[in-house]
């Protein structure tokens, strides 16, 4: 066992020499290819696994795992395979590859996801910047009453509950793994930054762009937020 | 579940009839200018905004207008404030004004950075959405070896599971708790205020809403005081710079209509907004 | 498109040139690459495809896709991949490869299984209250498409075919005894009455419960009637 077989990239993030962590011949005796042994569990999951996961599965340390997943994803890129390997919501799943999308959605039928509307998607985006937001805020913010569109989002799974606020015991609300999946994201550090496009509100008070204190607005009587009392 | 498309990224462009709230709608009408973010732009889209207010009463969705009136309140605020002799800022109501347009500016651009972030979510869902995640079955042999289901729930938060994912609108028990339904007439304040000021010809803001029960009836008289500037009925003067904002009655004895613009016709109250009957967006469901 | 992209082996057991079907370049125009497309047609089959199945999907003649696949197949052979493509019955599946069982076995095993998700639970919840019941419906229910879920409680034996709709010939669903076993429960009957923790039902718009039901069954807001007795 000291040539990979055929067919797996030369490449080894972790330096190591053809693209299988290095063992200890002694050693690997007994343990299973790392690559195959990772391809055989990612074929039979259906969600995303995490390296430590994966790691006991083919009892392989994590790091060697780690960088046995990115020599496999970037040798089904470079062979142009018809799926691809994918880190999403801190774990690995098997994809089809987009290209391929057309034949795939021929012989899916009826898999599309109904897509959500723009108010749904605007409430998402907020709830995804400002998490654990309440629906409150979210209202603040967008000018409207979300509660219809954020049971919505509850329902499809992209937002959870996560707790209530200290102060006026709202429910709080997160974006889910499953929105990072949707997304393709390996967490939400992925999200890109909103500060670009905020010009210039940092002189406010965070709190008063929220929509929670606004002493004008109050005044004006009209901020939805005791709607989640 | 209707399938709305997801609006491409530059969606600024109003339909009047599908806007998301007031921020959604000053963004429209701004954009629709070719204008920038500023108070030049604000003052621009003014009336069209008040105009789309009261369709807003009349189209029956008064409940709505409630969210509306906040913004509608500042834009006034401001265009009276460009009406009134400039000076420098003192006094705590101006103050209030200056933080009140700032907040407006503020809200309306973290507004618009959300919904930008909110096109490249739906241009990103979709795109992902064509590569599709294995799911399977397992092979049978491997299924064998599945360990006995674990179900972490009692009987109970069962059904209450059930009932949650069968119950699409459930009721909102704690907004309902606090729904008193007063409603305040724009119209009415207005002929209260007419009554008073015919009385003591002068006086000012401050007096006028020293009586108000609640903020809405203050927002109330507020926007029936500029109609009433509108219509010439009163005027408006500041002692010294920055003063108490001083109101005077210039209407004489003859009967001042005011108009139904912030009452409309098919629902013709203001109700507070944190009632139940919020307005929904919930285009969704 | 003259070379086939790496990594696909240049073994052609029909006698083409370079593992790709002979295809005119002149109707190859616009046709996706047949051996990538098949990859990713066959990483979201279910249940094994036969070549006139997978012909139609990435719309390439049938002869070709048989080649193509036997080609895959070869090369996945002589790479040593985790996983293998085999003909069962006339038709193509992915499968884990034997040597790598262990692994697969260890992970079914490793607990990470014996827990439903959310999703799952819910998706039960559903059937359990509902039933018989088609996929279809617990969809529009649930607002999510549940192909993946519904099959995922088949698998674990919660969940079975219960005939078809008498309309559509939709397949119905049910709960199974090993449901009850595994809820503790000594028959459907002991499921708790749902009716008081649903709202006044005529404060509920049926439409906006579940798409496509019949009104008299959306608004009976309790459980069907071979549940209560």
């Amino acid at each position: 066992m000291t040539d990979p077989p055929a067919g797996y990239p030369a490449v080894d993030p972790a330096g190591h020499p053809a693209g299988y962590p290095a063992v200890d011949p002694e050693l690997e005796l007994g343990l299973l290819e790392l690559s195959p042994a990772l391809e055989a569990v990612l074929m039979v999951a259906d969600a995303p696994l995490d390296a430590p996961t994966l790691a006991a599965a083919v009892a392989h340390p994590v790091a060697d795992v780690e960088a046995a997943l990115a020599g496999l994803t970037a040798g089904y890129d470079a062979d142009g395979r018809g799926f691809e390997l994918r880190n999403v919501a801190g774990g690995w799943r098997f994809y089809t590859r987009e290209a391929y999308a057309p034949a795939v959605e021929r012989f899916v039928v009826g898999g599309q996801q109904a897509r959500l509307t723009a108010a749904a998607l605007e409430t998402l985006a907020v709830v995804a910047y400002r998490q654990p937001i309440s629906r409150g805020r979210v209202s603040a913010i967008r000018g409207v009453n979300v509660d219809g569109v954020m049971r919505t989002l509850v329902t499809r799974g992209l937002v959870g509950e996560a707790g209530s606020d200290d102060e006026g015991g709202a429910v709080l609300y997160r974006t889910t793994g499953y929105f990072c999946e949707r997304m393709g994201l390996a967490s939400l550090d992925e999200l890109p930054d909103l500060a670009p496009l905020l010009p210039d509100v940092d002189e406010l008070d965070g709190d008063e762009l929220d929509g929670d204190e606004p002493p004008r607005e109050r005044r004006a009587g009209a901020p939805p937020e005791d709607t989640d009392g | 579940m209707n399938d709305v498309a997801v609006e491409p990224a530059t969606s600024i462009d109003v339909h009047l009839d599908v806007f998301e709230g007031p921020f959604d709608l000053l963004l429209g009408l701004i954009a629709r200018h070719r204008l920038d973010i500023t108070e030049v732009a604000l003052s621009t889209v003014t009336d069209e905004f008040l105009a789309h207010t009261r369709s807003l009463g009349r189209t029956g969705e008064l409940e709505q207008t409630s969210s509306f009136l906040v913004v509608a309140a500042t834009l006034l605020d401001m265009k009276a404030a460009r009406l009134l002799p400039q000076a420098t800022v003192e006094d705590e109501d101006d103050l209030a004004l200056l933080e009140a347009r700032d907040l407006l500016f503020a809200r309306l651009l973290q507004y618009r950075a959300f919904k930008q972030v909110a096109a490249s979510f739906g241009v990103r869902l979709a795109a992902q959405q064509h590569r599709h995640p294995r799911a399977v079955s397992l092979e049978p042999r491997f299924a064998a070896l599945l360990p006995e289901v674990l179900i972490s729930l009692g009987r109970d938060s069962f059904a209450e599971l059930a009932a949650r994912a069968l119950t699409a609108k459930p009721t909102p028990v704690l907004s309902l708790a606090h729904a008193h339904t007063t409603t305040v007439s724009v119209r009415e304040q207005a002929a209260l205020l007419v009554q008073r000021l015919r009385r003591t010809t002068t006086t000012t803001f401050r007096a006028l809403t020293a009586d108000a029960p609640d903020t809405l009836t203050t927002v109330a008289r507020f926007l029936a005081l500029l109609e009433l500037f509108h219509e010439g009925a009163v005027t408006f003067d500041q002692a010294d710079p920055l003063g108490e904002l001083h109101v005077r009655w210039t209407g004489g004895d003859d009967d001042v209509e005011v108009s139904e613009e912030f009452d409309g016709t098919a629902a013709p109250h203001l109700r507070p907004s944190g009632l139940a009957a919020v307005p929904e967006d919930g285009s969704d469901d």
